[in-house]
């Protein structure tokens, strides 16, 4: 291959590897019988032309230069046995790479001369099409229908306010007892004093009820109340 | 039956990868020069007794399936799916007052139906129309179908739980009963959650 | 030729019908239960020698033109998308050593793949990613498609062209594997025999 088809080419590789390819595929041998020195030799004749010609070369290809030129001096230089990595097996690794992109290649090619779909085989044009009709199959269970009357029912149900009955001491009765009472005392007497024996609830009631009673006599002028300060005892005395 | 030529299968294959009904023209147009009719003859005879036939519309060609066959190219799949809260909510009213009118069950939802409910407890079968009411108007009615009872595996509708029993297994608890107890809660999602719980609580 | 019964006219009616390939169990979910592969069988012998074909790709089933017929069909078609010669290696590598991820298709090609080297295959609908592999960085596989093997017209990967030679020549082992099995071998005298020859050769 000369120099200037090598530069009239020079954008047609894809890498260093594929460069190496097609200079490997010119040996005209099979790849496992190629000279991995003639290789070199070509590979670097082809930077060193493209590089005359003030060409821009990407840096894998530079790199691969290199790499090749340092394994050239060392597949020609009488073999050190302790040299590592053994540029023999180097070279090995790179011719193997080299049938594996050609194998692809050659697969790639294969493949696509294929009968392919569009191309030379078609199908049909116009197909009536399958169709799947979906159908719900319903699903509930038993709990769920009673469940749900339960919900109804009580979001439907007339809504009962219910009171409970409580012991209660009314405002009259309070007045009377008061009243009553306070005649028959002739000193000042704590409003506890008036309520009747009772349980807690209905004396809570009585106490309640006899203090507004108590201020409701006051208000009439039957009784007076002293209260030394808040929440101090409340006496209670029939007025003279 | 000798195999074809390859001026059939020629015209056998245009009529195949074509998007629409062919002409002797045009089917001529892609084999070349030759008798398309025969050929188109040939065909016919080869695919009569088989699944898809070359078929003539007016002046044109093409294949279809057998028309014996167009059930096969439609398949129905039973897919489950739960009823909806809506759903349940109506088959309930219904199995508990049948027969109820869909202005009587709205009344006892106190929302309305959309049409749709009523249609999918008909089209499960689990509800089926029963008369009408002698009222102005003479509303439909509605009752529960015997396969609504054997999907739910009650022997009759008087197996369905009444009030008392519903009461007895927390199913009457009022809603806003509920929700006193779950104010207690902080966030909102709580309350939520545990709403949709709420029933499953003592 | 006897005239097909009426599974194998249902078989043959269902599958000219489809869209795209059908599965044997998606072609008895139409025509019901019997045996499908046996009627296919009849079937692939049926339209043998003629204009049209059924044909098997990966486990799916299609009828399709005769290759021969390609010059007849391919006019007034459009030809599909070229493919670049980076895309055809690329996707010819994932066929022959899938699952792949992407740093070996780079090992084997010895370039980076350019970005849209990958999505022109996925357009294409050729190529899949294929969960990742159990390696530091976890990196993404990739595999062809059905729609690889019907447009390549396919039956299996195992049709691949010259697939079982490239793997009995040790050609789809990567590099490393195939190294070290070259010394095991010939423990040495192949590989400094063929290296002789690199050295002896002007």
């Amino acid at each position: 291959m000369s120099d200037a088809q090598l530069t009239l080419d020079l954008d047609g590789w894809e890498g260093p590897l594929d460069l190496l390819l097609s200079l490997a595929r010119g040996q005209k041998v099979d790849l496992r019988k190629i000279s991995i020195l003639a290789l070199v030799e070509q590979y670097l004749a082809y930077v060193d032309s493209a590089r005359a010609l003030k060409l821009e070369l990407a840096a894998d290809y530079l790199v691969m230069a290199a790499w090749l030129a340092y394994l050239k001096s060392a597949l020609l230089l009488p073999r050190d046995p302790l040299a590592e990595p053994d540029p023999e097996e180097l070279a090995l690794r790179l011719q193997l790479r080299l049938e594996r992109l050609s194998a692809m290649r050659e697969a790639g090619a294969r493949l696509m001369a294929r009968d392919r779909t569009g191309r030379d085989v078609f199908l049909r044009g116009a197909p009536e099409g399958l169709r799947t009709v979906r159908k719900a199959a319903w699903q509930a269970e038993i709990f769920d229908l009673i469940a749900a009357y339960g919900r109804i029912s009580a979001r439907m149900r007339p809504v009962m306010h219910v009171v409970a009955d409580r012991e209660v001491m009314t405002l009259e009765a309070a007045l009377e007892r008061v009243s009553m009472l306070v005649g028959e005392r002739i000193d000042w007497s704590v409003i506890e004093s008036f309520l009747p024996e009772a349980g807690e609830r209905l004396r809570r009631s009585a106490l309640a009820s006899s203090f507004v009673a108590a201020l409701e006599l006051a208000r009439q002028g039957k009784i007076e109340l002293r209260q030394a300060s808040p929440f101090a005892p409340l006496y209670l005395r029939a007025r003279a | 039956m000798t195999l074809p030529d390859d001026y059939v299968r020629a015209v056998e294959a245009v009529l195949f990868a074509a998007e629409s009904p062919l002409t002797i023209d045009s089917i001529r147009a892609h084999v070349g020069a030759g008798d398309v009719r025969a050929a188109l003859g040939r065909l016919t005879a080869d695919y009569a007794g088989r699944g898809i036939h070359i078929v003539r519309r007016g002046e044109r060609w093409q294949f279809q399936t057998a028309p014996d066959m167009a059930h096969m190219l439609r398949r129905d799949r039973e897919e489950p799916r739960k009823l909806s809260r809506a759903g349940i909510e109506t088959l309930a009213i219904i199995a508990y007052h049948e027969p109820v009118t869909r202005a009587e069950i709205e009344a006892i939802r106190g929302v309305q139906i959309s049409k749709g409910t009523l249609d999918v407890l008909m089209e499960a079968g689990w509800v089926k129309p029963a008369g009408r009411r002698e009222v102005p108007g003479r509303p439909l009615m509605f009752a529960t179908s015997p396969e609504f009872l054997v999907h739910f595996g009650l022997a009759s509708r008087r197996d369905l739980p009444g009030i008392d029993d519903l009461r007895a297994a927390g199913l009457l608890d009022p809603v806003d009963l509920a929700f006193d107890r779950l104010e207690d809660d902080e966030d909102g999602s709580g309350v939520a959650q545990s709403l949709a719980l709420g029933r499953d609580e003592p």
